[in-house]
């Protein structure tokens, strides 16, 4: 784990909100290929630490690195880089899955070259792929938003729970590809309950640091 | 560079021609508001016509308050504006792209609306012209406003009524501008005057609003 | 009775059996139209005080009859589709609603155009144009929910709750207007209480007043029966008989 | 018994042919869109449900000889 | 029975403390948007006078109007409206509890306020106790009828501004006696006449709404 | 499996919706101490099903029966013995989850003597009584709407994912909690994806059937 290899490394991070230590001390160092699995018990601050990791939260102390740099100087060229999906996955109701996908293309230049239909279906939404989001099963919206996963060439991916209401065969799918993923030498930070079933996984366990008055 | 800008001015169109409604709504409450007027007041023509140029400003400014309450609000509840805010693209050009949005969903409609209602209340003749042009500025100028208040109060739960509060203060400028370039219209006065002044007010919200609103959401998510 | 009133509630049964009427509702309601027309604007005498203007009065009366009767319509439509799950009262209701909005709209802007030579001004706030403009307002409201709900089981009853609440209101509306109005007493002309009219002048007025009625029942009929194919567009029968269609409506269904 | 001089007069009304024309029109316009409304739209459905019934046939035929093939 | 309404009255109040702006809101909504009109048409006390019945009661039913939007809205967005349907206790109860406490919170303190207004707006003298008894009878009419737009609306994306078109016809005989009720005491005529009729329409709204608000929300919540 | 004995039944049960079929001929009959999982992929109806079993749906045709009696004509009373826990869980953000579950108690009159401290104690939420939901982590929301599972004493508890974000040992602990609630004569009828750890449970796979054209 020599730090000069590492694309991606957090240094002694910590975080308080309201006076209220969730986490600190946390050092990582992570390198192509690395799946990072964070864990640990309701409220420790997974969520927490996956949004100081995409920049939506700043840390109390501590630095993040991308590439060597830290971000806090280098934020654009570090988001180029960056996929994160949270709890609330950005989908618009209104739109059909199609149309969510190509705003999300639109947005972010840098696209793969599957169609539309192809991602959608590999996504097990064939035939779903015109009709308006709100009509799709908690699962099948997940899928939608997931899908973005397809089309995105950032190498780091940040995930929060992202197999919450995917059926089983669904989160066989998603292994393969987050695996797919860092085989191409990308790097995959996620929060999940489950047990994964991809080998060589880093894991990073979160105590329930916090205490409440 | 610009993708962001195109991609979001071409999403909230089609969002807003998707519900049919929205395009439609803030006009007509715009109508049925005035519509009550007279029925609160007085149904005589010619009292009509003296309050008409307010009237006609205030109703427009409202239509425009409450349409701006949702101009963050439904990306903020899917996550879509956490996802804006991480992406490499300069964030006061998808602002400034909401905002134009924004108003032509609703600031164009009520400016074409605005000479029908007129003939209603029976507005003099001389005071059309200065209505369209005061509303057509005026109500770019609210949108841009707005879109701060409505970047300011978008985390907050139950924003509702307390966006009001805190922009119009900052509408009362426009207001005056806009209702007395009608007013001196209707009573013979040129009018360029305070058309220039509302292109001032035009020209300089354009230039603060949209690095404000940008600054104003970065406070609103990261709290 | 109660097999008479579920033969009437099917929408096959009434895709038929008002295919054979239309025909002649429809020359009905053409000729008294063409009469009307023809005998009001070239025939019937010019009116005293308002010239040749009045003539308006050919259309702006009865489109304002059936604008109201038609919220009616509406209404107690909706009210059946909603108590007894009757689906061809829901779909005559969606097809009355936007009828009706064009109907207000044509009483309005006729009566508009009128208000010109004779007041010298487009609009007044007149107790009736004022009743005229909150019904127009009433009927957009039960189009906009009706095309906001997108299922269409939802949108019927929301909008047929919606013009049963609009329909207790209308009596309370319009007399709460007209109060309105008198309390007022504005200095501006009064709308012509309708002068004992010359019977010349009346009787184009009463075949138009029933041209319309006719017009009103081909126009609902033919929206009705697309609304029915639309929904039923899966069912067998819409689908055989889509086959008999003439010829030329299939080739365009080539392309 | 018909009550104008002439054709001209009947289109001037005296003065008032502006109004009651465009009265006239502009009820004609909507009441005829009114009545074609529906009927476009039945067109359009009725070929909405051809082509699909074609499309059905098609791939009823496809599944056909795909089962017989082998 | 009783529980199901107690329970979500006292829920309802405590909500609105909680977020202690939506107290305010309303109230604050109504305050600016009158002090809007000195601005946008003329400050001088005598013309003021005139149209500030019907001013004040416009206004008051706007600020009802759009706070009425919300009355399902939160409930509806995290599944308590889906709870509250299949709970068994009658529903009519229940919607009665949630337009009480909307009339609490809204309302009353309009009513409240309204004098104030008044004098800021010159209201003679003869105006101030009809402003506020129509006040008192009116905006909770107008919660009842706006109750049951709020029903229809409550499960669309956007309904936002959808709810004015639906519930401001209905509000029309409300304004009409309400404003002419303080005209008419201006003017110096007797006013239990429109009172009574306000009254009537209380009562008869009171009959109707919670039916009507329970149907609407069934509809638009099996969709 | 003799209808008898049956506290809760469905007989062929159907939905469509826009014309799509999602499922036809649902037959099931519970007896006091079972537990029924409803599984199948993404999108294949679970919660619509458990949305027509809380009575939030109508089915296209078929009939429930609750105690022999059809729930349609006795929905007051159905609804008396009747959880319903769906994907939105009804929590207020803004309250408390103490205030939450209080509101729960006075809406609901038929509850268990425990003290609101212990039933969110035993939820894990200890220390967390008193601050607005909006501040919980997405699994301690989920545990602060379960603790109605322990107020509760309704037989029938219909739960749409109810381990969706809660950590391994609460899924746990609600295994305990719904094997005790059986025990007692109770029934459960729920929606997962994920393997149960309870003997004797019950399936219904629901086919992936709507076919969208
Ligand atoms: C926008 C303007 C107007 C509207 C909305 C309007 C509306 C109406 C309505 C609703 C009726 C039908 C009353 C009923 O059902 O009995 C009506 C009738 C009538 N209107 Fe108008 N009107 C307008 C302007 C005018 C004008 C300018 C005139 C002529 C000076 C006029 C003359 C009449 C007459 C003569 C009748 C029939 C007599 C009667 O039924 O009392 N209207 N109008
Ligand atoms: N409001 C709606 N309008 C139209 N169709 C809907 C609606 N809600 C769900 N559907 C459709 O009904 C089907 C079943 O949805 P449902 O939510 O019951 O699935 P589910 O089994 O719970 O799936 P998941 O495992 O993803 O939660 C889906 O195909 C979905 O597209
Ligand atoms: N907006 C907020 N304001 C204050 N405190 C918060 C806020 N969001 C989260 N917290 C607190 O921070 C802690 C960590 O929350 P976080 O969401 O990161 O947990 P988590 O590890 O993701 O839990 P889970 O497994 O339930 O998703 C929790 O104790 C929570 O109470
Ligand atoms: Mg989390
Ligand atoms: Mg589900």
């Amino acid at each position: 784990m020599s730090s000069q290899a590492a694309i991606f490394s957090l240094k002694s991070l910590a975080f308080e909100r309201d006076d209220r230590l969730l986490f600190s001390g946390i050092s990582v160092a992570l390198e192509p290929g690395d799946i990072l699995q964070v864990e640990g018990p309701n409220g420790c601050g997974k969520t927490t630490l996956l949004r100081i990791i995409s920049t939506a939260l700043n840390p109390t102390s501590g630095t993040l690195f991308w590439r060597g740099k830290d971000i806090s100087q280098h934020r654009q060229d570090y988001l180029q880089n960056l996929l994160f999906l949270g709890h609330l996955p950005g989908l618009k109701q209104s739109l059909s899955p199609e149309e969510n996908l190509q705003w999300w293309r639109r947005l972010n230049a840098n696209n793969s070259l599957l169609s539309n239909e192809e991602v959608l279906a590999s996504m097990g939404l064939r035939g779903y792929e015109d009709v308006p989001c709100f009509t799709l099963s908690a699962g099948q919206q997940r899928r939608a938003a997931l899908a973005r996963l397809l089309i995105t060439e950032a190498p780091l991916w940040v995930l929060d729970e992202p197999f919450t209401a995917i059926d089983k065969q669904g989160v066989a799918q998603l292994e393969v590809l987050l695996k797919d993923h860092v085989k191409k030498g990308g790097v995959v930070i996620l929060s999940t309950h489950q047990d994964l079933g991809i080998d060589g996984i880093r894991r990073l366990s979160l105590p329930l640091l916090a205490e409440v008055s | 560079m610009g993708g962001g800008f195109s991609a979001i001015l071409q999403r909230d169109l089609l969002l807003a021609f998707r519900h049919r409604g929205e395009i439609a709504n803030p006009v007509i409450f715009f109508f049925i508001v005035v519509t009550l007027i007279p029925l609160g007041l007085t149904p005589e023509a010619s009292r009509l016509a003296e309050i008409a140029p307010g009237i006609l400003w205030v109703m427009a400014l409202l239509a425009s308050l409450l349409s701006v309450e949702g101009l963050f609000q439904s990306d903020y509840r899917d996550g879509t504006l956490e996802q804006l805010l991480i992406t490499p693209q300069p964030l006061y050009l998808m602002v400034l792209a909401k905002v134009l949005a924004h108003w032509l969903i609703t600031g164009l409609p009520l400016t074409l609306l605005a000479p029908v209602l007129g003939m209603m209340l029976s507005l003099p003749t001389a005071g059309y012209l200065p209505l369209v042009l005061s509303l057509l500025m005026g109500t770019a100028v609210l949108s841009l406003i707005g879109a701060i208040g409505a970047g300011l109060t978008v985390a907050l739960r139950k924003g509702g009524l307390l966006l009001s509060l805190i922009v119009m203060p900052l509408y009362m400028p426009v207001l005056i501008f806009g209702a007395s370039t009608v007013q001196r219209a209707v009573d013979g006065f040129p009018v360029d005057g305070p058309l220039a002044v509302m292109g001032a007010l035009l020209a300089f919200s354009l230039l603060i609003s949209p690095f404000a609103t940008a600054g104003a959401l970065r406070v609103s998510m990261h709290g | 009775m109660w097999q008479w009133f579920h033969r009437l509630g099917s929408p096959r049964w009434f895709y038929n059996t008002s295919g054979k009427w239309l025909p002649w509702l429809s020359v009905l309601a053409a000729i008294l139209l063409s009469l009307g027309v023809v005998w009001g604007l070239g025939f019937a005498p010019q009116d005293a005080k308002q010239g040749n203007s009045f003539r308006i009065i050919y259309i702006h009366v009865p489109a304002s009859f059936l604008a109201l009767a038609g919220y009616y319509v509406m209404a107690i439509s909706g009210a059946v589709g909603l108590i007894w799950k009757m689906k061809l009262a829901d779909m005559v209701m969606k097809s009355a609603a936007p009828i009706g909005a064009v109907l207000t709209f044509v009483a309005l802007v006729t009566g508009a155009i009128w208000g010109k030579p004779t007041w010298g001004t487009y609009w007044v706030w007149d107790a009736r144009i004022t009743s005229m403009l909150v019904l127009f307002f009433l009927y957009l409201g039960v189009i906009a929910l009706q095309y906001s709900y997108t299922s269409q089981d939802a949108a019927s009853k929301a909008s047929a709750v919606l013009s049963l609440v609009g329909m207790v209101n209308i009596p309370i509306i319009y007399k709460s207007v007209d109060w309105w109005y008198t309390l007022h007493q504005p200095a501006t002309i009064r709308l012509t209480e309708a002068p004992s009219m010359h019977p010349d002048m009346f009787h184009p007025l009463l075949v138009m007043i029933l041209g319309f009625y006719c017009f009103y029942a081909v126009a609902l009929i033919l929206n009705t029966r697309v609304e029915i194919l639309y929904r039923e567009r899966r069912t067998r029968w819409v689908q055989d008989m889509v086959l008999e269609t003439p010829v030329s409506e299939i080739r365009e269904g080539q392309n | 018994m018909f009550q104008f001089e002439s054709l001209s007069d009947f289109i001037q009304m005296g003065g008032h042919g502006t109004y009651v024309w465009a009265a006239y029109l502009i009820s004609l316009l909507v009441l005829i869109g009114l009545v074609v409304s529906p009927l476009l739209r039945r067109r359009k459905l009725v070929q909405e449900v051809i082509r699909q019934q074609r499309r059905e046939a098609a791939r009823q035929k496809n599944s056909d000889t795909a089962q017989t093939a082998p």
